[in-house]
């Protein structure tokens, strides 16, 4: 075992802290956060440049080494600045979907543009009644005269406004929540019979919710095998699950720190209100709970990177989405607590920063969903 | 000891809910059933009706318009109120203002504005916090300064629920910057239209505005709208904070959520082919929390009829004010729950007047995520429950 | 709606807190607790005499009235107290079955004796499988030549070792969970085959495991119809359940008043530990549990006596159940724990309340098992 | 980063694995798994076991007789030991006496008392805790006076784990009442046997007596066994306070009591048909708990490979201390829950050497209802949990 941080990793820890630091703070990240896109080109081409696009893929794809541990250095900062750009649905989540299903011609012809910072990608997974059920999917594929028709609806598509391209789960045999019968396709975002009704969530990322209205593609537009989609999807999934466990802990440790120093310069009753004890008992449970999601997040990504089997691996990935989401609730609640008023406006980033971590608490799952995932998991090991 | 209602109070009961079934505007309702906010005039036209009913202030003394009903009465119509979700009086005027002019005012101050509280024809704010007082309220800096006939108040005023609607405002003002600093605070009214007041809207973390921060500079006050003494306005304001903190437990509005979200919940997916609210363990807590509601209740209720035999309700508001937003927090969390990604858009302008779009979300869980963010208020203002806590232990534990 | 107490109830409350103060102090307590039989028979003829034996009885059976508010009143005193005397299982819980299931020539065979202090009874209910289903009876009984055989195992007597007779349910036919052929006999303590071994629960009241085997009673033992005893069983537990939340009210103010006591005259650097914030808060949420605990008592005091249908009753009785549970464990481990040490100690009254009030968050079942009841009660109505 | 072992640690895993498989005696785990208590004698004979082996010190250094294991070693051995049952070493002696005399002690002191530790020939205890300081350790009141070659010692100590077995004892001891109570503190070794020391034991909530009370009065303690310089013991003892403190988390003893849970709950009638495990709620708390130990394990293997590299553990260990003893205490709530009825039966007697009848508990549940009981020492002893939030607001978070 071993838990410190390669070489490349500090490096990429370092260069990642410093863009947050110097080209990030709040100001800026409001700004673009207003913006057509909600998010600012120049920054993704800036990441391009830096290869931060290339982290979640394989060498062989082309990429930096697609390690868990890598992702989680990124994301831990990204979650510390509240970054917007569309790292995570677009390389994280679409582009390592691609990359895991995609034959050869696929991935050649979009790949390196992904990882230029020359395309946006998106991923179409949820719908109204799936909850968090990957394999819950209504959105029906049918063949017809070679062609493939897709007649559906999906939420919370993260970065569907600005993706050029959509990678959408869709049901071709099986019962609405059978794994075995999943196809994917990629289908072009103005596609005929495309609607998307864009707007932003919580966390000021920008999603869409998307009808398709007989959409046709073509059989190439299909990754993957025909109803095979569903293990691939899955994995990625629980990949993109540890980032966002890694984006959270670098939020919460935000939410502890501008909690702490909050308290030791706001006065009450003639004294800084980090003085009172039942106030510093709580920050010290902020404190234990930042510590312990840092942990079990440290856990999930040593396990994804690590030769247990998948079963090992996932569960490991729910372990520590069950209990981010409690340090989320926990923590991100504290502090605008904590703060008081203040805490409650937009002026001030905890309010922002609260917002975040309140969608990654939902996002890819809630705590209960996945302590049920992990029993699972783990009873059938 | 005795749980059933007497046959008469059943039959107030059954008025009181056939009057809000008829009278309560089928439009609103629906408005308030989607989490859409009523307009000003919509509100003020609801408190109409209630006025024309007699029903419009029922905690006041009948000699004031009043309806003289008992804690009962007073239990039944705010439970019914609740569960239909016709908005209550606005605070400001018929809890918190009207009181102390009762208590302290002038008989002309009385005459002056009790009517128009009482009709609705004027709608007040709060100004007792500031930027910098928060919990220590007694800290305030707006100063009054006399100057003939009239105070000239500088100063700024925050969390002013609503200021961007109010015709008035009940300030606490230093008049008196020598004393210890309690000691030096006059209890004073404003028209929000004199000149030198402004106000600035707060964005919460729900999108809206429903607080502001108010200014004032050089308004000149009139003596006349001094309520009492010079310097005792903290006595005043003292008083109204531990006094006529009716329905702080929001039982009425959990009671009625509670019922939504079990609503919701069985018409919602669970995602692996059954409902939510045949889900164990989010059943468990849906149950958890319609237990705590019970107790609330009925620590509401022990309460209200300690009070009916004369005993001053003292700390316990400070219990229910807990137990009561605590409990409303978690019924929010449940809906956030409840909702998965359906929870995560942001959209404050969807439950506006006049928007246009079609919602996001299914039925029954319009705005909850937006819920959830506003409401992490409730423990915060109204005394945050830190407050509350340090009142039971000095009050109730001697500590 | 009125929530005060009548002149009667204002008497007794009077009356009962007389004598715990005034005779049952914790000195007394633990001889009484270290004695042969755990209770002491002079105090048991004491309260025949003052006829607080009569309280759980309606008038008809020549009882004080079997009110719930009444039991409310006496039980917070006794729990304040940790009596140690089996008014619990002799008379709310076996005394009420008898007069809920017996015929008039068994009350008027038991009932006075009951009343007046001469007879001491226990009901044998539980089983090592049962948990807290009334209904979960696998000890047999079968017709046998006029007499009935009753063959298994109870665990969890109360008062089994001083009770001349025990009240037995028994599975008559039926499968082991259903509510349908559940019988009810009376069983001599000594009877040949009834094998009791005796110990001391957690709150130092006595109680025995005992075997039945072969036990044979003449027909005239059953009371109530063959295979009828469910419903009766059910709401005189609701009636002891109410009872057991009521005796934890009074023994949790009891630990909540100490603990504050303490915190007040315990120094540690300098200062009493009551002028710690920390604690302060944790001592206010103490006393919030306190009153909700008390509140939702008397809700289930005030439905039991009223008028409400039986299943808005016994859900009501369930919800307080639920919410004393988690009182208990917050209020009892808060107290021990802001004692420190000391609270760990034999010496201390504190550790004997904390051991009361545990044994009774698991009597008649526990937080889960009342809220899953509550549920299915309230979604039946 | 990387989360397997390497090839050599499996190894030394499957070492110590088939080690204790074959050598803790099966009838020490019998009595472990039933939840009877070992005597001194089995302890001490199983510690003498370990000495063969040398692995009687773990975390000692080598020139003492220890392994020289890298933290990754410590944390298997720790682990599997814990998820045998099979009793540490008794801590008084290798744990916290013994670094003590390592950092502070004189080369004779160490060849006098390090050896008897190390082959357990010596018992040790505590003595740091009196009745009146608690958690304000320093305000100890036991003196020790010169006199001579010699200590006197009066006063009294408390809390003292095990001390009716032990044969020596190390006290904080006043020998200076003029200064700043942290600063006239001594560190002294006292014989138990010496004339003068008695003890009496304190039963606690389960009925056992597992700590004394130990009294002094007038005991003449040799001055050669004061550690260190006179006055400073209080540096020498909160160096241990913070040192030292290795599986403060309970990470093995907490995933067998875990593993035994599930098997439990897997065994016994839900009452309803069906098994405990197969209730939702039920399985659903447990998982959440083995949630939880998954991330104190990581927490603490993060603290010791941090150690590993040189840093102090510092407050790190606070956390530990927190999370591991809550845990503990919550799955002792399961146990307690699981058992139903069957928690309720308070038969000490029955958990001794020699207890003859049969237990009352079906399989798995003996002596949870007690241990319940017990264990809320857990949260309260070594440092109580709130004193180790104080450590955090201080040391981490600069409050």
């Amino acid at each position: 075992m071993d838990f410190s941080y390669s070489e490349e990793q500090q490096m990429l820890k370092e260069s990642v802290g410093k863009f947050v630091r110097q080209q990030y703070d709040f100001d800026t990240r409001n700004r673009i956060a207003a913006s057509e896109t909600g998010y600012s080109e120049e920054n993704w081409k800036l990441f391009a440049e830096l290869g931060w696009l290339t982290v979640p893929f394989a060498e062989e794809d082309g990429g930096f080494g697609d390690s868990a541990v890598d992702l989680m250095v990124m994301m831990e900062e990204f979650g510390k600045a509240m970054l917007l750009e569309p790292f995570l649905p677009s390389v994280v989540l679409a582009g390592r979907l691609l990359a895991a299903l995609g034959d050869a011609r696929q991935k050649e012809e979009l790949l390196p543009a992904l990882m230029t910072g020359n395309l946006q990608l998106a991923c179409a997974w949820a719908e109204s009644g799936s909850r968090y059920n990957l394999a819950n999917v209504r959105l029906s594929a049918r063949g017809e005269g070679g062609n493939v028709i897709l007649s559906g609806a999906k939420v919370n598509v993260l970065n569907g406004p600005n993706a050029d391209k959509l990678l959408v789960t869709a049901r071709e045999s099986g019962a609405v929540t059978g794994r075995e019968g999943l196809g994917m396709f990629l289908v072009d975002r103005d596609a005929p019979g495309v609607d998307v009704r864009a707007y932003a969530n919580m966390d000021a990322c920008r999603a869409a919710r998307i009808s398709f209205n007989e959409v046709s593609v073509p059989e190439s537009a299909r990754l993957g095998k025909p109803g095979g989609a569903y293990e691939a999807l899955e994995r990625v999934f629980d990949h993109a699950t540890a980032a966002v466990c890694a984006q959270a802990v670098g939020a919460l440790d935000a939410l502890l720190q501008k909690t702490v120093e909050y308290s030791k310069t706001r006065k009450q009753f003639g004294v800084h209100i980090g003085s009172f004890q039942a106030l510093q008992h709580r920050m010290a449970d902020m404190f234990i709970e930042c510590q312990l999601a840092r942990s079990i997040t440290v856990m999930a990504a040593m396990q994804l990177d690590s030769e247990a089997p998948w079963q090992t691996r996932s569960a490991a990935v729910s372990a520590a989405k069950s209990r981010l989401g409690r340090a989320i609730r926990k923590v991100g609640q504290e502090a605008v607590q904590i703060h008081g008023g203040i805490g409650m406006t937009d002026e001030l980033d905890v309010s922002h920063l609260f917002r975040q971590v309140t969608g990654l608490e939902l996002l890819f799952g809630d705590a209960d969903y996945h302590t049920a995932r992990f029993t699972r998991l783990q009873n059938a090991g | 000891m005795n749980a059933d209602f007497s046959p008469e109070d059943t039959a107030f009961r059954d008025e009181v809910r056939d009057f809000l079934q008829n009278e309560f505007p089928a439009e609103y309702r629906g408005k308030v059933d989607a989490g859409i906010r009523l307009s000003k005039d919509e509100i003020v036209h609801w408190q109409k009706i209630l006025y024309e009913k007699g029903w419009a202030a029922p905690n006041w003394p009948v000699e004031h318009g009043g309806t003289g009903w008992s804690p009962t009465r007073k239990h039944i119509f705010a439970m019914e109120m609740g569960l239909i979700g016709a908005p209550e009086p606005v605070a400001f005027g018929m809890k918190m203002v009207a009181p102390v002019l009762m208590a302290y005012g002038s008989e002309e101050q009385r005459q002056r504005f009790l009517p128009d509280i009482l009709q609705s024809n004027v709608w007040w704010c709060q100004g007792y916090s500031e930027p910098n007082s928060g919990s220590d309220l007694a800290s305030l800096k707006t100063s009054a300064v006399r100057d003939g006939d009239h105070y000239v108040v500088n100063g700024a005023k925050t969390w002013n629920t609503y200021g961007q609607y109010a015709d008035w405002i009940f300030c606490l003002v230093r008049t008196d910057t020598t004393v210890k600093k309690q000691e030096g605070i006059s209890f004073l009214l404003i028209d929000m239209h004199s000149p030198g007041v402004s106000h600035k809207p707060i964005v919460l973390l729900d999108g809206h505005s429903e607080v502001n921060e108010i200014f004032f500079d050089e308004v000149r006050v009139p003596a006349e709208n001094l309520i009492g003494e010079e310097n005792k306005g903290w006595t005043y304001a003292k008083v109204l904070l531990t006094h006529e903190r009716t329905n702080i437990a929001l039982v009425p509005r959990s009671t009625r959520r509670l019922r939504a979200l079990r609503r919701a919940a069985a018409s919602l997916d669970d995602g692996q082919g059954g409902s939510m609210l045949e889900e164990p363990v989010f059943s468990h807590r849906l149950a958890e929390l319609e237990i705590e509601l019970k107790a609330l209740e009925y620590a509401e209720l022990r309460t209200l009829a300690s009070l009916s035999v004369g005993k001053s309700p003292g700390p316990e508001s400070s219990i229910l004010k807990i137990v009561g937003t605590e409990l409303a927090q978690r019924i929010d969390e449940m809906f956030l729950e409840l909702g998965a990604y359906h929870s995560l858009p942001y959209l404050p302008e969807q439950f506006d007047e006049g928007f246009q779009g079609a919602t996001l979300e299914p039925g029954g869980l319009a705005g909850q995520g937006l819920a959830y963010l506003n409401d992490r208020k409730l423990s915060i203002f109204g005394g945050s429950n830190e407050i509350q806590r340090n009142i039971i232990c000095k009050a109730v534990l001697g500590l």
